[in-house]
């Protein structure tokens, strides 16, 4: 076998400039998607008639079917959908002109929504109803109450999944490459094609994935050590 | 380095005693119609198989067993020592002979075609892609490179490459068809002609190809050994017409004929 | 004012309140005694709506709202004009002691931070606590935790105060502690429902004591009238032993 | 569109079920049994290995499904031999398990620490103060509790392992998604449409397959949270 | 017996219980009173190691365990010779009440399903909650939970029983038959310490009265002699009005 280090070191610097743009987007589906999944994930708890089933039926749809499926649909519907729209406004757009980068969004983005709807519906099984009646008791209003009590209680137990969502987000937009979006495999995988050295640029993406988890790991045990709110936790024996 | 030879592969390095076999693994892609690919009853199919199992009956000293895997996989799996032997119509540079050994004949060809909607003369040369719409390219693929070296011998006359997934042939195609893209450029071998007349495209190859590139299988470095053996056998399979045959089967012509491009 | 007009409530086929009228003037401490497991707590729950309860209605200052009809808009505007002291403290576990009392204030009152938290302050030093501010509410002992929730809710000068056996981890000095801080604020025209089975306390701090078993009141009155000539035959074996529940036990 | 082909090629489809199956079960249950060991030591913070098994984590998390693969199936076998040990003859199954089973385990390990944490420390001082031993407790008081809680987002990851047995294709093992991306190959792409349609109702069944027992545990966990 | 000696534990720089020197012997009952805030809490909960303090050893029943080296048999060792019941009560969220009761007994004393449930049928019984089997602890009033937590460590029969504040939630029927129920107990050779705030419970429940302050042991003795006759003069002042502390304050 031969490894060559220094390919290795090269492909790195060109697998990062991808970096920048796949952490943008996986960035603006997470925070999309929580935001959505949170609004899912109360529909579900405090059921709507109409409403709460359609929610429950897309929420299926969106996690059952393949996010390559998901692509797909997208490709062919978003474009026509919305240039037929732009149209009424007497706007003409060529479906095939729409830009790829907005089909990845909304595609990611309605899928971790979904996601997002089940961990943000499991961590709020977490919350002691003594503590939302605190709140109630003060006089606080739904929002003030979810603002300041409940929702700094789920993050406690929701941080560390909203990271895993964005780890596979990450990855997730490899497959945006379908639609035309450079993320930091495809960079790799161009890189390879240049070098003939796959071993070395798969190598390389991998290094890049993890420096990026790093840093997030980093910040995110930075906050989840914030929210134990004082609790010595020695729950051994 | 040779730290990372498995057992088997490094009792290849010694030639065959008498009378005893070497089991090796050949990798081919596992969805590459017609080189290789799943046919309809769930078994491997393709030229690519034929020709080993050709090469398989009349090469001394080894045996060969295929495994089918993605593109990318092949070459991994040759580089870290599970594979001997690697086929997915590869052809020859320099990076690849640095890091390969390649056989002194070739088993396949292929040729480079620009695509164009049949109406549309103009398009005949890469020189004519320069500023029309390209449809975007595989990475992986050596269309890539040959668009790519392109744009770095003429500085002043830049083709648009466009980076994205290629889509399925059919959608390659069909975007040309459709007037999205001016021009697909694809090796030949890869059933496009088929799909042309199955989907009834207004499309057509210009009048001459780009490049007629010879393919290969491709060994693993320490491999000597056993490139003496395959280039006995593929020398074989030429002479006794096996190989025509073969390409006649799956593409319809010899493609040995071509000339090929220097 | 406070006005409790027919409440009822079912758990399940457990009927827990089973038609409450209740009438408290401004300034009126209601003591509520009675057995274990008899639905003061609900009944305290059901006036701030943390309970909705099947049937009744509760005014307060003018504001009256029905069980069945409750809007959520309305609840709040209820709930604004009362403030509740937990059994089980409830204090919110991700706020420091200080930022418990001050939570109301900021963001139901709208108090600027720097008024809240002297506001704040003060009340958490009335009931001893002045070294503890920046303690997360999992570090304090029962008692402490249990007189954070009194300052809270103190803190907030609701109009009617609603208080679920608030001395129940407090030592007697403590208690009375409680009581003159209580005793003080009714003075201000606070409204008083205190939940208690500690029965001097009652005595002391109420100026209309409610007797209430199974979900019925069972008989109300002046503290001097419930405790020293309880007319019905259920109270009376309540408070028998008053002075000294156990005394009759001892060998 | 044409309807025939979607109904032609579903039972093709189908027929890849059992070893998709196959390989999602085991991979689930081991990878759960991993997090477990991974979430566990991380928990109560043993030196030395906890830091390993975050770094552990936070590769799987962080690195592509194919770089895994690749990892598995070309480099312990060079990294092994390197020790002597020749595993090339270990079928493609196994290595796809295991493969799978780091990965998942990575991820469920971060669904089950978090919300064992949510847990308060007084239902552990209940168990402890009868005399439980740590065992004991967890089984029949933390874990129960744990559940309600995680189960939600457990489906998630359930449902993910179904779609990443896909991954194996790059192996030439042949799942519901190989087996089209198989036809689509064969057709030259021209059925794209037809093929997903077929995959996306067959995924969407067995998700919903999956959901559906989740919930019905969830629901039997979660009986007590109802006040 | 249970002798507990140099007993130590701090939390960040707060001393809370700063040496314990106690020794109960068999069929004894201390009550171990104190304000608010003292250590009492965290005095129980050092003896069977829920906290573990920084200096001190603990022995039960012959088996001695140092806080320093204790290993984690010795400690559940030592928590199977005792069963406590907790301040905020701490039943297990998930189980019924019966199943609350049952669990130690099934699972630590490997006790069959059937007796396990009659045992803990007439523990239930005996805190008179024999129609809330099935119930969860969530739809319970807070006495009945700590009733059932009583119940809890009751059916467990241990050695030595820690009781923190066993009657906070209870008014003085159900405080007085704790009273009864515990009493029946020490005569069969348990040995309870029982933390509490209420003093007359604490003078007819025990034969030995612990008076705590600010991590110290103040004063022990008889009740009789704390109660009665108190030496330091902080053992005076917090009891001196013990018949009622509130009376005093009120107009
Ligand atoms: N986990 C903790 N972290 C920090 N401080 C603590 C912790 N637990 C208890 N304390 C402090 O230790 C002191 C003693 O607490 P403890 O609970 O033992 O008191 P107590 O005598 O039981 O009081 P009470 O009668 O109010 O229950 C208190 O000042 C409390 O604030
Ligand atoms: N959520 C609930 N579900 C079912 N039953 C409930 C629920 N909450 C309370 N109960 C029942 O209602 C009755 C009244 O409870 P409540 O808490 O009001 O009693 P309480 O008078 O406050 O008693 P305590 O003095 O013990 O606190 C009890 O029998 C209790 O079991
Ligand atoms: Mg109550
Ligand atoms: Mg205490």
């Amino acid at each position: 076998m031969n490894f060559d280090i220094q390919v290795m070191i090269d492909t790195i610097w060109v697998v990062m400039r991808a970096v920048p743009r796949t952490f943008g987007i996986a960035a603006v589906v997470l925070v999309i998607g929580i935001l959505l999944g949170a609004v899912f994930a109360q529909l579900k708890m405090k059921p709507v008639p109409v409403i709460t089933p359609l929610v429950r039926l897309f929420v299926s749809y969106m996690r059952g079917v393949p996010l390559i499926v998901h692509l797909f649909v997208m490709m062919y519907s978003l474009p026509q959908a919305s240039s037929s729209l732009l149209a009424i406004f007497g706007v003409t757009v060529q479906p095939h002109d729409f830009p790829s980068l907005i089909i990845v969004i909304t595609t990611f983005s309605l899928l971790e929504a979904a996601i997002e709807s089940e961990n943000i519906r499991g961590a709020f099984q977490s919350i002691d109803p003594r503590q939302i009646e605190a709140g109630q008791s003060i006089g606080m209003t739904r929002r003030q109450n979810l603002r300041r009590i409940i929702i700094p209680q789920v993050l406690s137990v929701a941080i560390p999944l909203f990271l895993n969502a964005f780890l596979k987000n990450i990855k997730g937009l490899s497959l945006a490459f379908t639609v035309g979006v450079v993320d930091i495999l495809a960079q790799a995988r161009y890189a390879a094609a240049l070098s003939y050295r796959y071993l070395e640029s798969y190598i390389a993406a991998a290094l890049v994935y993890w420096l990026i988890c790093g840093v997030l790991q980093m910040i995110f045990n930075r906050v989840e050590l914030k929210l134990q709110f004082g609790e010595t936790r020695r729950q051994g024996v | 380095s040779g730290n990372g030879v498995t057992e088997e592969s490094s009792a290849q390095n010694e030639p065959a005693a008498e009378g005893e076999t070497i089991e090796v693994t050949v990798a081919v892609e596992n969805a590459s119609n017609p080189l290789s690919f799943t046919n309809n009853d769930g078994e491997l199919d393709g030229y690519e198989v034929d020709v080993i199992n050709a090469i398989n009956e009349v090469i001394d000293g080894y045996n060969l067993t295929i495994e089918s895997v993605s593109a990318e996989a092949t070459q991994v799996g040759l580089d870290t020592g599970k594979y001997a032997l690697i086929g997915g119509g590869l052809y020859k540079n320099e990076e690849r002979e640095e890091l390969y050994l390649f056989p002194e004949e070739h088993t396949g060809v292929s040729t480079i075609e620009i695509y164009k909607r049949a109406d549309d003369d103009s398009i005949q040369t890469l020189d004519d892609l320069v500023g029309v719409t390209v449809h975007p390219v595989t990475p992986n693929g050596g269309i890539f490179n040959l668009l790519t070296s392109y744009n770095e011998e003429n500085p002043d006359n830049q083709i648009d490459i466009q980076l994205g997934e290629a889509g399925n042939f059919a959608q390659r195609f069909q975007a040309l068809h459709d007037g999205v893209s001016d021009a697909v450029v694809m090796p030949s071998n890869l059933g496009a002609d088929d799909m042309i007349t199955d989907l009834e495209l207004n499309v057509s190859t210009a009048d001459e190809p780009v490049q007629v590139n010879p393919t290969y299988f491709v060994l693993a470095q320490d491999q000597e050994a056993m490139k003496e053996k395959l280039d006995e056998a593929i020398a074989q399979l030429k002479e006794d017409g096996t190989l025509a045959e073969l390409s006649e089967k799956w593409y319809g012509e010899n493609m040995f004929d071509y000339e090929l491009t220097e | 004012m406070l006005v409790v007009e027919g409440i009822e409530k079912t758990f399940g086929d457990n009927k827990v309140l089973k038609g409450i009228d209740l009438t408290v003037n401004q300034g009126d401490v209601v003591a509520l005694i009675g057995p274990s497991g008899t639905g003061k707590t609900t009944l305290l729950r059901s006036i701030n709506f943390l309970e909705q309860a099947d049937q009744g209605k509760v005014t307060i200052d003018g504001l009256t709202v029905d069980c069945q009809t409750a809007s959520e808009k309305d609840i709040i505007q209820l709930r604004r004009k009362t403030a509740m002291v937990f059994q089980s403290y409830n204090l919110f576990r991700n706020k420091t002691i200080l930022e418990n009392v001050m939570e109301g204030l900021v963001t139901v009152q709208n108090k600027s931070k720097k008024e809240a938290e002297a506001i704040a302050k003060a009340q958490i030093e009335a009931v001893g606590l002045g070294d503890k501010f920046d303690n997360y509410p999992m570090q304090l002992s029962g008692g402490q935790q249990q007189r954070i929730g009194i300052a809270r809710a103190m803190a907030l000068e609701p109009q009617v105060m609603l208080l679920d056996e608030p001395t129940s981890s407090l030592d007697p000095e403590r208690s009375a502690e409680v009581l003159r801080v209580l005793q003080e604020v009714a003075k201000t025209g606070m409204t008083m429902v205190i939940a208690t089975h500690e029965m001097n306390f009652a005595k002391y701090v109420s100026n209309h004591v409610v007797f209430m078993e199974n979900g019925h009141i069972v008989e109300q009155g002046s503290p001097e009238q419930i405790f020293n000539h309880p007319k019905e035959e259920r109270t009376q074996r309540f408070l028998q032993d008053l002075e000294n529940p156990f005394k009759t036990e001892s060998e | 569109m044409d309807f025939s082909f979607i109904i032609d090629i579903l039972p093709t489809l189908i027929k890849t079920l059992p070893l998709t199956i196959y390989i999602m079960v085991i991979a689930a249950v081991f990878g759960f049994l991993l997090a477990i060991v991974v979430a566990a030591v991380r928990i109560k913070q043993i030196p030395v290995i906890s830091q390993l098994f975050a770094v552990y984590a936070s590769f799987m998390r962080s690195t592509p499904g194919i770089i895994h693969i690749f990892i598995v199936y070309y480099g312990l076998p060079v990294l092994l031999s390197g020790f002597g040990l020749n595993i090339n003859s270990i079928s493609r199954v196994t290595f796809s398990i295991v493969a799978l089973v780091l990965y998942n385990g990575a991820f469920v390990s971060e669904i089950l620490r978090p919300s064992y944490m949510a847990v308060s420390r007084e239902q552990h001082e209940a168990a402890i103060s009868v005399g439980m031993t740590s065992w004991q407790k967890h089984r029949r008081i933390i874990f129960p509790q744990v559940l309600p809680i995680a189960l939600p987002s457990l489906g998630n990851a359930l449902i993910d392992l179904l779609k990443d047995t896909s991954l194996l294709f790059l192996i030439g093992l042949v799942d519901i998604m190989g087996q089209a991306d198989i036809i689509i190959a064969n057709t030259y792409g021209v059925y794209q449409l037809e093929v997903y349609i077929a995959i996306a109702l067959i995924y969407w069944a067995l998700s919903s397959l999956l959901v559906f027992g989740l919930n019905f545990l969830e629901k039997r966990y979660s009986r007590y949270y109802q006040r």
